[in-house]
């Protein structure tokens, strides 16, 4: 049995389903492997931990990986979990929809400082020709308060979960809410992807495979709806902090963004969605250099 | 004492929970931004167990990461007194140490210690142990003169003798400040689990605030506040009995 | 074994008149000796001078065959962590533990010796604080009114015994009750009134020793002397 | 002293990032785990004048935050020094809200006061005024009866005789901590800014964080260290002045 | 005014012996009055329950006519914020100014006035310490050794000026000074040896006053009286 660290991006919750089922249904022992999943956040990076050898599997978002490719970082890409980025805005229904980007004019908008949101929401302003004189631009923390309070309009969450505790938390109220999706937009910012180092994916061809396959028939069975309650089971045992309803809403979500049609096989490499990714953050100079992401995608 | 810290905490908190309700009432503000009191209660009851279990591990790092704080606070303490150039360097560096939020330290941590129990141990100790450094600094560096001078003219002065003798000498201080120093060895340890844990309140903080659920976290807050008090209402009996034990009625009474 | 002063000046940093100006005496042999004089005039700056205290004087202080010059005073305190008597023991030289019981007997320590030395009398703390000196080596030993909450008896059955044990070491005994520094002490350093002339000048004193027979006379005649160099 | 203090600075900070560095040597790690020399440089050079700016701003906040909390600690801590049930009352509150881990608190204090400079303000000088006022606790419930016996015996004793005695009795333990406590202040308000603030070097520590740009993480450390050392160094030759002027040296001095 | 103890009793909570027993005294009248006896008799501790800083006693204290009660003690310390003429100016209630003048003159401190209290001899501080007491409102004051580290000229002038200044008040002298005790003191309540049978007794003194001239023989019997008091 082959002992492997796998360290996610995020706590245990929902929308790493997958992982969790694979780890619980035993794909991973079946393949002869032994796996520890483990949380993470932003001060623990999968990335930092590949190449001090403390983890073997990682999950990194997207932009986490272009900007470790630009400092020379030795990485691979195995898999793109998210076919559509969680990364979204939440705005109450009682405003007007915003249905193109020109309706952002005017309003009041959340922006997390230094975080992805950031790049993609200057992005669009940039598309849209909108300057900072157009729209107000709030700066949020962890908590909603500002949104609850009617303070800021346009409120960054995660989709698949922040955004489903909101909305039904606005929902008790009375309120109904919209979400504003970029990639609705013309803007494909990938996010979270399945990574390891290249020492791992040269020398141990054969433990990528079996890890890989054992993680997305997890995640298959995980998006599969007739496992729902097998599956909400299993990440109840590790995230017991939200009530059943909510995680059977949040995993509702989150198949829409890893599966978003029967067809999408989970793990497809949105190959132009990196691409764009990386002229992005070219173009807000976040990178100093062209990384070329591409040439360390699995194909 | 003991039982006098948990009913004044009991105080404190209905005062602290019937303020915010009353915001919440002056303000009208939904159950979202301050939840009500049957929310409140109904939350309580949810994951009171899961919570009470959270804040003994958190507790039991808080024990062991404050005795390392005291155990780092005296050992700098101790050799950073003089005010020799090594002693100096010692406190600059202990100081620096601490004017660097552990959030901006916590990657470098992580990198060099994993993310294991030890980091999490060690931002428990580096949060607690600076206050802790500043009063024994402040009593290691006074000299208790009319008690020091025999032995510094005989020729015993060890550096040991020292310390016992300016400890002993400022005894209540030192306790005051040690059995103090346990509410920011819980306080470091929820950061710690906040930023690198797997366990814990901190860790059931974090997730509650990513839910922004602020029932949950006033229930941490009551756990918290519980906890703490049992903990320093016990260590200062403890005190007060090592007090009584070395008997420090000391110079100042008439005689 | 000689104690020498010469021309010796001591200003402290903070005070622009000197305190010791231009003193010089000599004292010569073991023995028990004093330092007299009004309040204020200068001896407890002199002593810790003697003891190196403190290097910042002119002029010289010559210790010739002493090694060992201890300084004690009466506001000292023991540590309060354990009672009076083990922290007797714990500061007494190999081999010194009979004349320790010797001494305790002699201040009338024993009944104290389990309590702590902050439930003291003031004589009380004043003997104990004594005691440890005299179990230390040395050669000459300064005490500061050492002696001056102990009452009057208790004090000259102290003085005699160490006058008796200590023969060949060196004492500057610094006391302001005159009959007592006339009686017991060899050579008495007299120090003028700082307004006067502020001279200093050295007396004979009684010398007396164990079982003396007083001589009132002779006695009158020192402390008179005495007086007149105040 | 002030020199001092920077001079050792640097020797520290060059000491933590030559290990640094040596450990990138040694792993081999890339620019993403542990930046090189050279790539340090650069972003010193890309970096400095707002970050500057930031530490200077940050700094304005530290200043005002230890003087709120200088001020608190004396407040509490006189209010709290008897051992009476209104002053073990004071205590009680002042030990909990510490022992909740600003992370936790500061939700309730952006519903209650939002997120301007005043939340920034009072987080900072939450987490510098706890260490302070275990210090003034201690000195403050330590009686100095021969110099109190006096005033009490007259009818004469008042409680801001009372606490001029003490503090001045303690007032080298009192400096020690004062401006030990600058480092706390500092840390205090960069934990603030890496909360709430859209401003000041916690802010950029947090987006560098978010980066995962460890370069400009130790060009912040390094503008800390070198801002708190020069406070630092200034605090205390203050304190050396006042200790001086007012003359402190006590009794045990041998008369 | 009289100061009257009846059947008292006092034990340290710590301790198992009393250190005060079955003491009955009575003091009648204004005067400098003395407590005498060995160390560690119980003078201190007797003091204390008079001017009422310990009431874990048994029998009676009768303080007749006494309001205030003032214990003063050798070690007391001055604050070091300001020189030790200020404290005095800022310890001297309405109307005293002059008497503190005086007092300044007779205790030989106009040079330390603007000294900190912690630069200057012990028999500086006793005296500065001695004077805040004197300015106070008071009707008995307790002096325990207050004056212990003064020389003896000086002691004997200052005693005899309160004598002269305050001879409407109660004093009790707590001092080891037997010559000076006898001399200047009206009655002298004189403990005997704890060892002994431990009585305690009234001793009339000499009682001198001012421009006094000393009679050696009464005087030398009233010592012989109080030695065998003891
Ligand atoms: N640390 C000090 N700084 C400044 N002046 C001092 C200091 N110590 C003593 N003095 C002054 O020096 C003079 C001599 O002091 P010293 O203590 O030597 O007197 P002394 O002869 O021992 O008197 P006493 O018999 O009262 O103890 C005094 O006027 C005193 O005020
Ligand atoms: N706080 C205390 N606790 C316990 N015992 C004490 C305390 N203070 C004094 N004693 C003891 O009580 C006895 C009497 O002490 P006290 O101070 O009254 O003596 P004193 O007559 O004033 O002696 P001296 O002349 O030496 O000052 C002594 O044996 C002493 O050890
Ligand atoms: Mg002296
Ligand atoms: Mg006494």
């Amino acid at each position: 049995e082959i002992e492997l660290n796998y360290r996610l991006k995020w706590l245990f919750n929902t929308s790493v389903a997958g992982d969790i089922y694979a780890d619980a249904k035993g794909y991973f022992s079946e393949a002869g492997l032994k796996v520890h999943v483990r949380e993470g956040s932003p001060e623990k990076n999968a990335i930092n931990e590949l190449e001090l050898g403390h983890a073997d599997f990682g999950v990194a978002s997207a932009d986490q990986v272009i900007r470790a490719l630009d400092k020379g970082a030795k990485i691979r890409v195995l898999a793109q979990l998210f076919q559509v980025n969680p990364m979204q805005w939440i705005y109450r229904a009682d405003q007007p929809r915003i249905k193109t980007l020109d309706d952002l004019r005017g309003r009041n908008i959340g922006i997390t400082f230094g975080g992805n949101d950031e790049t993609v929401m200057n992005t669009l302003f940039a598309k849209a020709g909108i300057t900072s004189k157009d729209v107000k631009i709030t700066g949020v923390r962890f908590d909603f308060t500002p949104f609850f309070k009617r303070e800021v309009d346009v409120w960054p969450v995660y989709f698949n979960s922040q955004g489903v505790i909101l909305k039904d938390r606005l929902e008790k109220e009375g309120e109904r809410v919209y979400f504003f999706n970029p990639a609705d937009f013309g803007v494909n910012f990938v996010a979270n992807s399945v990574i390891s180092s290249e020492k791992v994916w040269k020398n141990r061809p054969e433990v990528v495979k079996k890890f890989m396959d054992a993680l997305l028939k997890g995640w298959e069975a995980a998006m599969d709806p007739a496992n729902e309650a097998d599956v909400l089971m299993e990440v109840k045992k590790q995230d017991k902090e939200s009530n059943d309803e909510l995680r059977r809403l949040q995993l509702i979500a989150t198949r829409e963004l890893i599966k978003p049609s029967a067809g999408v096989k989970i793990g497809t490499m949105d190959v132009e969605a990196w691409k764009q990714t990386e002229a992005i953050m070219l173009n807000e100079k976040q990178i100093k250099k062209p990384v070329h992401v591409e040439s360390v995608l699995k194909q | 004492m003991l039982f006098r810290r948990i009913y004044q905490f009991l105080i404190v908190y209905s005062i602290g929970l019937i303020s915010l309700l009353l915001i919440k009432t002056a303000l009208s503000l939904s159950d979202y931004v301050i939840p009500g009191f049957g929310l409140i209660l109904e939350t309580f009851q949810e994951v009171f167990d899961t919570y009470f279990l959270d804040a003994m591990n958190t507790m039991s790092v808080t024990v062991l990461g404050q005795c390392v704080s005291i155990a780092l606070a005296f050992g700098v303490g101790i050799a950073g007194r003089r005010s020799s150039w090594m002693g100096s360097f010692i406190k600059v560096t202990a100081y620096n140490i601490q004017a660097y939020p552990i959030v901006a330290l916590a990657p470098i941590i992580f990198i060099l210690l994993g993310d294991g129990f030890i980091s999490r141990l060690l931002i428990a100790s580096m949060i607690c142990y600076f206050p802790l450094l500043l009063s024994v600094l402040g009593i290691m560096a006074t000299p208790v003169e009319d008690i020091e001078h025999f032995y510094i003219i005989t020729g015993r002065m060890r550096w040991q003798l020292e310390v016992k003798i300016r400890a002993f000498e400022n005894l209540s201080k030192l306790t005051t400040v040690i059995s103090g120093s346990a509410t920011l060895a819980m306080a470091g340890t929820i950061v710690a689990e906040f930023i690198a844990a797997n366990a814990g309140i901190g860790y059931s903080i974090r997730v509650a605030l990513y839910q922004s659920d602020l029932a949950k976290i006033l229930i941490a807050l009551f756990l918290i506040g519980i906890i703490i008090s049992i903990y320093q209402g016990c260590l200062e009996t403890l005190g007060e009995q090592i007090k009584t034990r070395w008997s420090v009625s000391k110079g100042g009474n008439p005689r | 074994m000689h104690l020498e002063c010469k021309n010796l000046n001591f200003t402290y940093p903070e005070n622009d008149v000197p305190v010791i100006q231009n003193l010089s005496f000599l004292i010569k042999n073991p023995g028990f000796n004093a330092v007299f004089g009004p309040s204020g005039v200068g001896k407890t700056s002199l002593a810790k001078l003697i003891a190196k205290m403190d290097t910042h004087f002119t002029g010289t202080i010559v210790t010739q065959d002493m090694d060992i010059i201890l300084y004690s005073y009466n506001q000292e305190r023991l540590p309060g962590w354990s009672g009076t008597g083990s922290h007797l023991d714990k500061v007494t030289p190999e081999g010194k533990h009979p004349l320790k019981d010797q001494l305790i007997d002699i201040f009338e320590l024993k009944p104290i010796l389990r309590s702590r030395f902050s439930k003291l009398s003031m004589g009380q703390q004043n003997r104990i604080n004594l005691v440890r000196y005299l179990l230390q080596d040395f050669d000459l030993l300064i005490m500061d009114e050492s002696l001056a909450n102990v009452d009057e008896k208790l004090r000259e059955t102290i003085i005699l015994s160490i006058k008796d044990l200590f023969a060949d070491k060196m004492f500057l005994y610094i006391s302001h009750n005159l009959m007592e520094v006339s009686s017991f002490c060899r050579e008495i350093l007299v120090f003028g009134k700082p307004s006067g002339n502020k001279t200093c000048s050295i007396i004979q004193g009684r010398d007396y020793i164990k079982g003396y027979a007083p001589d009132k006379q002779s006695l009158d005649r020192t402390m008179l002397e005495i007086m007149n160099a105040v």
